[in-house]
């Protein structure tokens, strides 16, 4: 632990008037300069987060607007915070066998680390540049498939680069 | 008296009978040792090429599973030699093996999986196209069949020609054209056929019920007996908090071998907790009225009444003692799921008497010379009774006759229903019904004794419904007037050391 | 509905008690179903087999698949296997092969089969189960051909 | 110089009929025998040095002596499941001498003291199944087959069984599985057919060239047998030479005799212009001999043997400058691929892989690191299996790539197309 001599009574008041100079000084320069100021009138406006912001979770889609998601569980099994539930079931086709009828992330819950994307074998799950969770009381904040994978904002789904064709062939 | 040889494997001595095949050895010795073909409870195959061994003074690898050990052998499987030989033997068999594991539900209990971990190449050299073949191949109402998975180790093969003998698969074509099937019209329905995917080491076969229903990194397993009938194969539970998922056999070679019945596996259904019955009950013609299993119990007037019991042998040999010991018994009944086939044996493992302790039941009675008599002879004594005790199947699935029976029951004066399960003709009697729920196999500990008399013990592993009380504990509360469980577990004690001296196959 | 003649019957009877086991009637009797359903085994044949052999189909299924010259599959009247191993490809077998099928004959199976061992007189073919074609040439086997498509 | 043991009479037209077998002495060998003990035969048998002439070139007196000494049921099986590519050798003897064969094969089963013996003929030999069937017939009609042969009181059933067209029955395992009606895959060893073959009986498998030089040596002695070709390979052999020379055929020659004599003298050397580039000494299975070693080999077991390669089942192949190495590989490499039974992983996968790469590299798609992954595959394929076939598939893989690497570099570099007369991949 470290002590710290108190400065004298006195001596207070210098600082006390540098602070409020500073933040003259900035409360004029906003005044006039009002591009430069660094604060956003949120939620008017928005802060616009760089690719890799690790947001709100997306599944993605295969080309026929189906889920890409094989319900491995890998992601859940991952999950520190235990917030996502798979029910898989047996799909029609072999050699798509096994898909989720439901999955369903607690965004509550979620702290957002991340290792639910680096779990994932086939990318089906990212993490997106959405950080909104806020929503009135009374909404679900247990997001189903249908708000992950075809949410408004992502316009029909967000497509995988890897290539279906390809991944079979490995025989995945 | 089989004569002890000696030998030296990866440097450590190890006696051995004679005629004991080197895989053999090296599972007493706990070495670990890669194999696919090989399963202890079949012939051998030889066929996966991955139990190589080095034998000093043997030029060329030998596989361990058809290997005898000799007097004074020195066999190691850590040489560079072997290493590079199962390194390939690997590689061989992943070639055409797809990478689907997340899929796949083996996956986490894959043998494939864990040896490659072990002892892979890790560097894949295959760049060819895999051989294509079908997937997701219909054997019947139980099992699915994969062919790409299916490494060809021909263990399920050389189940149903050997233990089941009811020969639906086998392995069509040759080269690495073979796949394993059934003939189009013969489903593989034996009543074996699930040990099939437990032996299989890959993801291959899985069964129908249990395929995509929880991935078996979530589940753990407890030991414990099948109380599907009066066998008493040695099990394991596979549960986690959302309930049981599935049973399979673990091996004792006195009882089940390595294998269990498929009727069996269903016996972990009557556990989980929906339709359990939760807490007592008391219903009359008026009314029905919900209490604590203690408030039960307390309220229950027992004196100077003529009672009846009826017995299941689906109880632990201590809940019959504490039971008997108990009460002041006008009659004793042995309720029998169905008295037609109850002697019926399929001579590998069904039996038709389908209560894992009769012969305990029978016991206890035997041992306080009390007269144990038939449900039929209920009818007649029905009237004499004042109070009538059944102490129900745990599983009410394998008794046909419930409901005839409990019509039967309710024609008592008063009715005490003691068991996991209600049933609907109870809730709306006309004389007095009480329902105390009672713990299943799993949630309390006891014995069991199986049709050839061998004592096997079973152990609580989680509670699942908290009012449900053994028989053990509803006599301890009916004594004391006090639910302190802490004096059951010392009386259980007391037990352990007087009845578990030379039980085989304990847990 | 597949059935054995008469005489078939009686020699699968016949078959099934010559061989020290039953099992080993399998394959003769494989060649007699073959030769009685127009030349290949249909999974309709073996369950009628295992019916009148008192087999587990699968057993007689497994020696069906495992052997090349039991057809799974329905085969013209005149199956021509050419041999296209070492010794005949050495003189040619595949381009013969290779031309026959370019014919185009409907009422001919071309298949390529391993070595027929008669690697001397390469190429060598053989039509249904008959004796070899020796030292063939396209030529000759096309006339062949269709002369007996033709009678 | 051939040296006629065996085919002595072949050229006699009515040798094959028992009428004219007896003509020239046959079934005199048998009386014979049967006049002795069989132990007697057994020592004879294993004096003479013979030794298997299906490819494994085992010593069969040896082989018979493997027999337990009880009174069990034992069996002979005669393999003439021919399926070597380049070997055609039993099927000119079961044709032209079927009675050489099947007094060889009484003779035999006396002296191992089996009385019910078979003969496994592959199906594709319809012309070898009726001549033997007809054979059979005939020595059973003059009693050399049934109930007290030559009133000698030894009784001996002989059948015949028809394979369905399995390269692997020629495995003398593969061949018990497939008699017994099942798939033809080898069983594991031990126990050795001899101790549990057949149905579980002591079971002895022989080529239909050892039984048939059973006779020879009954009639001359062992002596004799053993003065003819090399001090540790005695005895004639029938070698089936079939590729570009100019009189394919067999030939009866002594072992040790030397390779190029065989292509030179009695085959007639290589068609016009041509030269030699390669040969395959013992059928597919033997690994390939370049045109230098072709010189010095010799056709016996040890020298071929030093040579790097083996006398398998006495099948020569003699390829010409006409032919891509890479092209005969790989037809060779789908005969493996095709054949093998798919029971031990090594074989079942790694025929497959070898198929594919070795086309890949014929298709102008090879990579170079392929040809050391074809050596690596091999070598890992070589001794792991339950039979040979993953060794005989992986030997000649092994042989072409390193003998003729560059023609394989070729193919990767260049993407050559293979040579016109071979150009039609089936």
């Amino acid at each position: 632990m470290s002590v710290t001599k108190r400065p004298k009574k006195s001596r207070y008041l210098i600082p006390i008037f540098g602070g409020m100079l500073l933040t003259f000084k900035i409360l004029l320069k906003n005044l006039f300069s009002r591009k430069k100021m660094l604060t956003l009138n949120y939620p008017e406006e928005h802060y616009k987060y760089g690719p890799r912001f690790k947001g709100n979770h997306i599944l993605t889609v295969k080309k026929d607007g189906s889920l890409r998601c094989t319900a491995c569980m890998l992601c859940a099994t991952n999950c520190p915070a235990n917030c996502i539930r798979i029910t898989a079931d047996e799909h029609a086709d072999p050699n798509v066998e096994k898909y989720p009828i439901s999955y369903e992330i607690d965004i509550l819950r979620c702290v957002f680390c991340g290792y639910c994307e680096e779990a994932c074998p086939v990318d089906a799950i990212r993490m997106g540049p959405e950080w909104q969770t806020a929503a009135l009381n009374g909404s679900n904040f247990v997001y189903d498939i249908k708000h992950l994978a075809h949410r408004e904002n992502l316009k029909g789904g967000v497509q995988s680069v890897v290539d279906d064709k390809e991944r079979h062939k490995a025989g995945i | 008296m089989k004569k002890m040889i000696k030998c030296t494997i990866n440097n450590y001595p190890v006696e051995v009978e004679e005629g004991t095949t080197i895989i053999q050895a090296f599972k007493k010795l706990e070495q670990e040792i890669a194999h696919y073909c090989w399963h202890p409870g079949l012939s051998i195959a030889g066929v996966c090429r991955l139990c190589m061994v080095e034998i000093e003074g043997n030029n060329k690898l030998q596989i361990a599973c058809n290997t005898v050990v000799q007097d004074g052998m020195v066999i190691t499987n850590q040489s560079q030699k072997v290493k590079d030989t199962v390194r390939w033997g690997l590689e061989f068999h992943l070639i055409n093996h797809p990478l689907d594991c997340p899929i796949c539900d083996q996956a986490g209990e894959c043998v494939l999986q864990e040896q490659y971990m072990k002892f892979g190449a890790y560097q894949p050299l295959m760049s060819e196209d895999k051989v294509k073949k079908r997937k997701v191949v219909d054997l019947g109402s139980k099992i699915v069949l994969d062919t790409e998975r299916c490494i060809l180790c021909a263990r399920c093969t050389r189940f149903t020609d050997e233990i089941s003998k009811t020969k639906e698969l086998g392995i069509f074509n040759r080269g690495d054209r073979s796949e394993i099937g059934i003939f189009k019209n013969k489903p593989l329905e034996n009543d074996y056929a699930l040990n099939t995917v437990d032996i299989c080491p890959v993801g291959a076969l899985t069964s129908k019920k249990f395929r995509f229903q929880q991935r078996v990194w979530y589940l753990k397993k407890a030991p414990s007996v099948c109380t599907g009938c009066s066998t008493g194969c040695n099990i394991d539970v596979y549960y986690n908090e959302e309930g049981l998922w599935r049973i399979r056999p673990r091996h004792n070679s006195s009882i089940n071998q390595y294998w269990m019945c498929d009727k069996g596996r269903e016996t972990f259904k009557h556990v989980n907790p929906s339709g359990r019955l939760k807490s007592s009950f008391r219903h009359t013609a008026e009314q029905t009225e919900k209490m604590t299993t203690f408030q039960a119990l307390q309220t229950l007037k027992l004196d100077s009444k003529k009672i009846g019991l009826v017995l299941t042998g689906s109880y632990t040999c201590e809940e019959y003692d504490a039971f008997l010991d108990f009460f002041q018994l006008h009659s004793i009944y042995h309720w029998k799921n169905n008295p037609k086939n109850f002697e019926d044996y399929d001579n590998f493992l069904i039996r038709g008497d389908k209560n894992p302790n009769t012969k305990g039941l029978l016991e206890s009675i035997n041992k306080r010379q009390l007269k144990l008599e038939d449900c039929t002879q209920l009818e007649q004594n029905i009237s004499h009774l004042d109070l009538l005790i059944v102490c129900a199947p745990e599983n009410h699935k394998l008794y046909p006759c419930l409901e005839e029976k409990i019509n039967l029951f309710l024609k008592s004066k008063e009715l005490v229903w003691i068991s996991p399960h209600s049933h609907t003709l109870l809730q709306k009697p006309i004389n007095t019904v009480w329902t105390i729920p009672s713990k299943t196999y799993f949630e309390k500990t006891g014995t069991f004794i199986n049709h050839h008399g061998t004592r096997q013990k079973i152990k609580a592993v989680a509670s699942i419904v908290d009012s449900a009380r053994s028989l053990e504990e509803i006599i301890h509360i009916l004594k004391t007037g006090q639910t302190d469980l802490t004096q059951i577990a010392s009386i259980r004690d007391k037990m352990k050391t007087n009845y578990f001296m030379e039980q085989k196959g304990s847990l | 509905m597949f059935k054995l003649s008469p005489e078939g019957i009686e020699f699968v009877k016949k078959e099934m008690v010559r061989y020290e086991t039953k099992l080993s009637a399998v394959i003769p009797c494989l060649y007699r179903v073959q030769d009685e359903n127009e030349g290949w085994i249909s999974p309709e044949c073996v369950a009628y087999l295992s019916r009148l052999m008192d087999l587990g189909e699968s057993e007689i299924y497994e020696v069906l698949t495992f052997y090349t010259m039991f057809n799974q599959k329905p085969v013209k009247p005149l199956h021509v296997q050419v041999c296209c191993n070492v010794s005949c490809a050495m003189q040619g077998s595949r381009k013969i092969l290779e031309e026959l099928k370019k014919q185009n004959n409907s009422n001919v199976t071309l298949s390529a089969v391993e070595c027929l061992g008669s690697c001397d007189t390469a190429p060598v073919l053989q039509i249904n189960r008959e004796p070899y074609m020796e030292k063939v040439s396209l030529e000759q086997i096309t006339k062949t051909l269709q002369e007996r498509t033709s009678s | 110089m051939e040296h006629k043991l065996l085919t002595e009479h072949y050229n006699k037209d009515n040798y094959k009929s028992l009428e004219g077998y007896k003509q020239c002495g046959g079934y005199e060998t048998l009386k014979l025998a049967l006049n002795k003990q069989p132990k007697e035969l057994v020592e004879m048998v294993k004096a003479s040095g013979l030794r298997g002439r299906g490819g494994a070139g085992f010593p069969t007196g040896v082989k018979w002596s493997f027999l337990p000494d009880n009174n069990e049921p034992r069996y002979l099986l005669c393999n003439a499941d021919e399926g070597e590519p380049g070997t055609f050798k039993d099927r000119m003897m079961m044709e032209k001498a079927p009675h050489q064969l099947i007094e060889g094969m009484i003779i035999s089963a006396f002296a191992i003291q089996s009385h019910k013996s078979y003969i496994y003929i592959r199906g594709e030999y319809t012309d070898s199944i009726s001549i033997i069937e007809q054979a059979l017939k005939e020595a059973y009609k003059q009693g050399y087959l049934g109930k007290n042969i030559l009133n000698s009181g030894f009784d001996h059933e002989m059948d015949i069984y028809v394979g369905a067209g399995a390269y692997i029955c020629g495995e003398e395992t593969g061949m018990i599985s497939s008699l017994e009606g099942k798939k033809g895959q080898p069983k594991l060893k031990p126990p050795y057919p001899a101790v549990k073959g057949y149905l579980e009986k002591p079971t002895v498998v022989n080529n239909v060239e050892t039984l048939a030089a059973v006779v020879p040596i009954v009639r001359d002695g062992a002596e004799k047998y053993k003065a003819i070709g090399t001090e540790r390979s005695a005895g004639t052999k029938i070698f089936s030479v079939s590729g570009n020379v100019v009189k394919p055929g067999n030939y009866e020659v002594p072992l040790g005799y030397p390779l190029m004599d065989m292509i030179n003298k009695l085959c007639g050397g290589l068609p016009p212009g041509r030269k030699l580039k390669a040969c395959i000494p013992g059928g597919s299975s033997a690994p390939v001999l370049t045109a230098e070693e072709c010189e010095k080999a010799c056709l016996d077991y040890e020298n071929l043997m030093d040579l790097g390669s083996m006398l398998g089942s006495g099948a020569i192949i003699v390829i010409d400058d006409s032919n891509s190495m890479v092209d005969i590989l790989s037809v060779i490499m789908h005969f493996y691929h095709h054949e093998s039974c798919g029971q031990c992983t090594p074989c079942r996968e790694g025929t497959g892989w070898l198929d594919q790469i070795v086309k890949n590299i014929l298709h102008g798609k090879g990579r170079l690191q392929d040809l050391d992954l074809i050596q690596n595959i091999s070598q890992h394929m070589m001794g792991k299996t339950i039979c040979a076939l993953s060794d005989a598939a992986a030997l000649p893989a092994i042989s072409f790539v390193t003998k003729f690497k560059n023609e394989f570099i070729d193919y990767i570099q260049q993407n050559k197309i293979s040579s016109d007369n071979l150009n039609q991949v089936v």
